[in-house]
């Protein structure tokens, strides 16, 4: 508990510096030791790696999407889904409870009459404008219905046109939900 | 039936039950009794004229006849049975002796069967707790049903 | 004169008030189902239990009459314990199909559960069903299920319209509301028992769907269908057209005006708003020669209709003008013009066109002429009394002697008197709000806002002048009747402050008496039928 | 006229030189700071599925640079705005000129210095050159019509002309203990041995010098922690309203800088093209053993020593660029004018004091 305590009165004290300290040059030069390190070990390493050998040590730690991915958590807020009934409709009711809470007001849902009057409400058309949505999932939390979700794990949907950006109900409805596994995992994706 | 196809002798009667009261409108359940006794059921027809004869609307006639059990809105079997299913019968096992019922006559409540001897309803309270569980048959109150006591007397009746 | 005390705020009512009365002029709200202040007090929901020191019990609000020295409290925890324990009563059969239901928003079961529910449910039993969604007039949809047996419904139909159809039939828990055998809910008034009936049971047909409640924005209105001149609110949807498919005016519901229509409102002027987004709706100027009709800009339509005038009073005298007004417009446009034409020397002047005949009317609301401001027009008199109707016109028409005509809103192609002599003129512009037989002949065709869209006010049919606010901005290039004079009044040598809106009300305040200040303070909004709506605020 | 070709040919060579590596440094750049942050960088440009180790990019960068919209901002001076970069550009280029690649090679007959120009003022001629890309940035910013950018360049300018003058105050200890301020003669007496086993290198001679001047070479490339007139998206620099091409022209001549930077202190401190021990005839040794190699062989090698020097400061401001964060400004003056200059001035006074001790 008590380094960070120091390390912050050292800094705020310059008197609290050393003579070289304040001359700088063992610091750089100590700062200079520390990153030429990381390039040479990960240059061998990378130089291994070109060779066939070390495969287990990565010389970078970034993930390198898409060739490689993580294992998502099932928290993930992805791309949106609509929930289907047992016959496939869709489950939403056009409560607009949804859209409603949006901050983005990228929802755009238009009521129509269901046939059975105990549905008795169903969404004639439900667009959400992913250029302007912000994933914040209120829209899944606010369900009455639980019809949307944001768990496909699907997260590269960027098109050429803003138009395509717009996901109406069939797109909506034909995303399916991902089985979360190995999260934090990297993966090698063919 | 109609105001035309009301005999003589029912309008008479009417006339008589109005003449009792000072406001029509509490000549109604009288008239309606009349009108039952009459043809055992007050028909939609029947509510339409008894409403022109006492002068109130037809949906308060309606609200009347379907308020209360004593008035039949459709034609019962020769037995009308009237299980009390409020809370105290219920509590005693009205249910065991409507379903009893049910099973020995095959069929559900609120059907007559199909010789149309026997009609089952449930009803609300019969003000009979103190006979609980309570059966009414026709203007007869039997006490303490049980789905034993049940048979016996759906035996008796046949 | 009893004098009482509720809440600890002292006040004195008039012998025979109740305590909810005495209550709302202290501005304190007791929360109620059956009550309503326009029908008899029924007493059934005991929503409105209230303490009373020295009863025995709590006791209702709407029917227990206050008395000298009687101590209330409505906030209490035995009076909030009744209310949870009320509200637990009339939701153990209510379905909780909120996200369905298009009173979601201003639904006092709603309101009142979430100010006095028990949010921890105990109810375990089955709910019964009953039959969902089912129309039961042209305007109305019933939903057994959604009904708590406030029995509003039926008190109104019973007592204001007078037609009888609902009633509750049934027993306990199978009680209903039931129409009459045979019949419709389909009286003169049939709108109203949607608004009173303070849950989602009674839905309209026609808004059904179009958009949440929550959405809506509201403007204190007067209804143009009838002379009676109904006050109102506007409801419209800005926010989210996709919804109610580009649509903004939606519904309108009644505003409560003791003296004029209390409550309620007919069905003929609910409905009748449909023309302010219809398809009909004229939305730019036209200029039409015998070969084609332009679209124009303001300015070059303006500078046309100036020229016009100019050009027929440089030739043949303002007496060759003519101006066909209407009883739709609203006193501050009427005004306006009768301005110019005053300042420019035009005395051809009427409002009566010769083809329109009285309509229905009844002893409650509805009224013969369907115009909501015929008296205004006659109390600025913009017409020629010496003449019955409007028809001396189609007479100058014919001789020649007017030779350009200005018509507002009149479809004076139906009136076989002009059907004859509108081809005759010089020049005809139409100046209206909606497409019709005049708009398809004139040479100049101006679009006008609707009343929905511009401030203004009515003079009903007793005289009394009502203020109405604008809702919704002009469709397209629409102008307000006035600000078009206005425009063109200025070519004329006139000033534009003369027809700026202050200057207008003073002037017709100084001039007419029937505009009286008292009945053209801003409207205000109450929400007479159940507690207000959240505003908008996305 | 073979003179003529021969000036040609050292032109070409010297700026094919010099281009490649700032080509060169803009994929190390990348690399470099991935492998020093754990990552692996550029790698996703490729020609026919081959990435090369991402050493397409810089071919890429030029495409996108060339073909993006050049966007001159309303109010701006398009002339001057245009004309900018190309000064900057230019001076940068030249200043490579009296850098000498190597010594002098004999072929068939004709002696042919490996330097394009080998002028007896050659480092006044650097300074010259830079002092005057210093116009090419406060036009930028001025010809910009932003505020911000004209802002950006005078912070450009005063920095370079404040660090300009800690590297000549440095030059001159080195200037008095060769005397010569021509590269190439400086260069050849780095030749010489000092106390018989040591190269002669500069830095040798005048340590303060070389740590004060390679201080001060980086702030002249304008590079973090210097990189204050340039900062684009926190506070703004000369260049921000400059796209495509023409903004491409600035960071080739950030990198064009270092690498002439990168030249100065081989050429200076480092022997510039003196491999240890190699004598024009070939290697000697201290304890008089002599390898002999032919004199093309010496000069090829003399050329490779001085482009792995200036690989290796290369590779070493690009350490001091990803390492170090970047400096306040009134740090960057204080550190300009209040240590360096001082510490420079008294470098020159002692290396005078030294100089007069041991000639007496």
């Amino acid at each position: 508990m008590s380094r960070p305590k120091d390390a912050m009165n050292r800094l705020r004290d310059p008197e609290a510096l050393s003579f070289w300290q304040r001359t700088y040059v063992p610091e750089i030069l100590r700062g200079l030791k520390l990153t030429a390190a990381h390039f040479f070990r990960n240059l061998l390493i990378h130089i291994f790696h070109l060779a066939g050998l070390w495969k287990d040590r990565r010389g970078a730690e970034t993930v390198q999407y898409p060739e490689e991915v993580r294992g998502y958590s099932p928290r993930l807020r992805s791309l949106h889904r609509l929930t289907k009934r047992d016959d496939g409709s869709p489950r939403c009711v056009a409560c607009m409870m949804c859209e409603t809470i949006c901050p983005a007001r990228c929802i755009y849902i238009v009521a129509t009459e269901h046939p059975d009057p105990n549905i008795e409400k169903r969404p004639a058309s439900f667009d959400i404008d992913l250029g302007k949505c912000v994933f914040c999932g209120f829209c899944v939390e606010v369900c009455p219905e639980d019809a949307i979700r944001m768990d496909t794990h699907i997260l590269n949907f960027a098109a050429y046109s803003r138009q395509e950006m717009v996901w109406d109900i069939n797109r909506l409805l034909s995303n399916e939900p991902q089985r979360v596994e190995g999260i934090g995992e990297i993966r090698k994706v063919k | 039936m109609s105001l035309q196809s009301f005999s003589d002798r029912l309008l008479s009667e009417i006339s008589e039950i109005l003449a009792r009261y000072p406001q029509p409108r509490a000549a109604l359940l009288p008239i309606l009794h009349a009108c039952q006794r009459e043809s055992g059921y007050i028909s939609r027809d029947t509510e339409t004229a008894v409403a022109e004869l006492v002068g109130i609307p037809a949906i308060d006639v309606r609200e009347t006849v379907s308020f209360y059990s004593l008035l039949l809105d459709k034609p019962a079997g020769k037995y009308h049975l009237q299980f009390c299913t409020n809370l105290s019968c219920t509590l005693l096992g009205a249910e065991e002796s409507v379903a009893a019922a049910c099973r020995k006559l095959g069929v559900h409540p609120g059907e007559t069967t199909r010789d149309n001897r026997f009609t089952l309803t449930t009803v609300e309270c019969l003000g009979a707790c103190d006979l609980s569980p309570s059966l009414q048959v026709n203007d007869d109150y039997y006490a303490n049903m049980s789905a034993e006591k049940v048979n016996e007397l759906l035996d008796k009746l046949k | 004169m009893p004098t009482l005390t509720i809440d600890g705020q002292q006040v004195t009512v008039s012998k025979g008030a109740t305590i909810m009365q005495a209550a709302e002029a202290l501005g304190i709200y007791i929360p109620r189902y059956c009550y309503h202040p326009g029908l008899r007090v029924a007493g059934s929901c005991r929503m409105c239990l209230v303490e009373i020191e020295k009863a025995p019990k709590l006791d209702i609000a709407c029917y227990r009459q206050a008395a000298e020295g009687m101590v209330v409290h409505t906030t209490t925890e035995p009076v909030k314990l009744a209310r949870q324990s009320i509200l637990e009563f009339l939701l153990s059969n209510h379905p909780l199909d909120c996200p369905v239901c298009d009173q979601s928003g201003e639904c006092d079961l709603q309101n009142f559960y979430m100010e006095f529910g028990l949010y921890q449910s105990r109810f375990l039993e089955n709910k019964i069903k009953r039959r969902k969604a089912f129309p039961i007039g042209r305007h109305v949809m019933l939903d057994n299920e959604r009904c708590i047996l406030c029995s509003r419904c039926v008190r109104f139909c019973e007592e204001v319209s007078r037609s009888h159809e609902l009633g509750i039939v049934n027993r306990g828990d199978r009680s209903e509301i039931a129409l009459r055998e045979g019949s419709q809910l389909d009286n003169e008034y049939s709108g109203n028992v949607i608004d009173i009936c303070p849950v989602g049971a009674l839905t309209e047909r026609e808004f059904r769907f179009q958009c949440r409640v929550w959405y809506l924005n509201r403007a204190a209105s007067v209804c143009p269908g009838c002379s009676r001149g109904c006050n109102i609110e506007l409801h419209y949807n800005v926010n989210r057209p996709h919804q109610s498919g580009g649509k903004r005016v939606l519904r309108l519901k009644p505003r409560f005006n003791a003296e004029v229509n209390k409550w309620w409102m007919c069905d003929e002027g609910r409905y009748g708003f449909e023309f302010i987004d219809a398809p009909s709706r004229l939305q730019d100027f036209e200029i039409r020669t015998a070969q084609r009709t332009v679209v124009a800009s303001r300015e070059q339509a303006v500078q046309t209709l100036s020229d016009w005038i100019g050009d027929s009073i440089d030739r043949h005298g303002s007496q060759s003008l003519g101006i066909f007004l209407s009883p739709k417009l609203s006193n501050e446009d009427l005004y306006g013009i009768g301005k110019f034409a005053r300042h420019v020397g035009i005395d051809c002047l009427d409002f009566r066109n010769p083809s329109e005949r009285p309509g229905y009317q009844d002893d409650f609301l509805i009224q013969a002429d369907k115009n909501p401001n015929t008296r205004g027009c006659l109390e600025l008199g913009l017409y020629r009394r010496s003449e019955d109707s409007g028809g001396w016109m189609a007479g100058e028409i014919q001789r020649g002697k007017v030779r350009v005509l200005i018509v507002f809103l009149q479809d004076l192609a139906l009136a076989p008197e002009f059907q004859q002599v509108l081809g005759r003129l010089e020049r005809l512009v139409f100046v209206g709000s909606n497409r019709n037989g005049t708009a398809e002949i004139a040479s100049l065709v101006v679009p006008s806002a609707t009343y929905a869209e511009k401030d203004g006010s009515f003079t009903n049919f007793e005289g009394r002048a009502q203020r109405f606010e604008r809702a919704v901005v002009p469709l397209g290039s629409a102008v307000a009747e006035a600000d078009l004079v206005a425009s063109v009044a200025v070519s004329f040598g006139m000033q534009r402050e003369e027809f700026e809106r202050e200057r207008l009300l003073s002037d017709l305040r100084r001039e007419y008496p029937f505009f009286d200040q008292e009945a053209l303070n801003p409207p205000e909004l109450e929400w007479v039928y159940q507690t207000p709506i959240g505003q908008e605020r996305l | 006229m073979l003179e003529w070709a021969v000036a040609a040919g050292k032109v070409a060579f010297s700026l094919f030189v010099l281009l490649n590596f700032v080509m060169v440094l803009t994929w190390a750049e990348r690399k470099q700071s991935a492998l020093m942050q754990d990552r692996i960088g550029a790698n996703r440009a490729s020609i026919l599925g081959f990435t090369l180790l991402g050493l397409f990019h810089p071919i890429a960068d030029a495409i996108k640079m060339v073909t993006k919209e050049d966007f001159v901002p309303q109010g701006a001076s398009r002339a001057l705005h245009t004309l900018a970069p190309f000064i900057a550009l230019f001076f940068a280029l030249i200043s490579f000129a009296v850098i000498p690649l190597g010594d002098e090679l004999a072929v068939g007959g004709c002696t042919i210095s490996l330097q394009v120009i080998d002028l007896n003022v050659g480092i006044l001629y650097v300074f010259a050159a830079m002092s005057l890309g210093v116009y090419g940035f406060v036009l930028a910013g001025w010809a910009s019509g932003n505020n911000f950018s004209l802002l950006g360049a005078l912070r450009a300018s005063s920095q370079m002309i404040s660090y300009e003058i800690t590297i000549g105050a440095t030059v001159v200890g080195l200037i008095m203990v060769f005397g010569t301020a021509s590269l190439q003669t400086l260069v050849r007496r780095q030749g010489d041995l000092l106390l018989g086993f040591l190269p002669g290198w500069g830095v040798f001679y005048q340590p303060l010098g070389f740590l004060l001047f390679t201080t001060a070479a980086m702030a002249e490339t304008k590079r973090a922690p210097f990189d204050l007139p340039e900062g684009e998206s926190e506070i703004i620099g000369y260049f921000t309203e400059y796209s495509g091409i023409k903004f491409g022209m600035f960071l080739m001549t950030d990198f064009t800088e270092t690498v002439v930077m990168a030249g100065l202190v081989v050429t200076l401190f480092f022997g510039g093209w003196q491999f240890p021990y190699l004598q024009p005839d070939g290697f000697h040794f201290p304890g008089a053993a002599v390898v002999s190699i032919s004199p093309l062989a010496v000069s090829i090698a003399q050329v490779m020593t001085f482009l792995v020097k200036l690989a290796v400061f290369c590779w070493l401001f690009l350490l001091v660029r990803w390492t170090f964060p970047r400096f306040r400004y009134d740090q960057l003056m204080r550190l300009g004018w209040q240590m360096m200059l001082p510490l420079s001035i008294l470098n020159v006074l002692v290396t005078g004091a030294l100089l007069l001790l041991l000639h007496r």
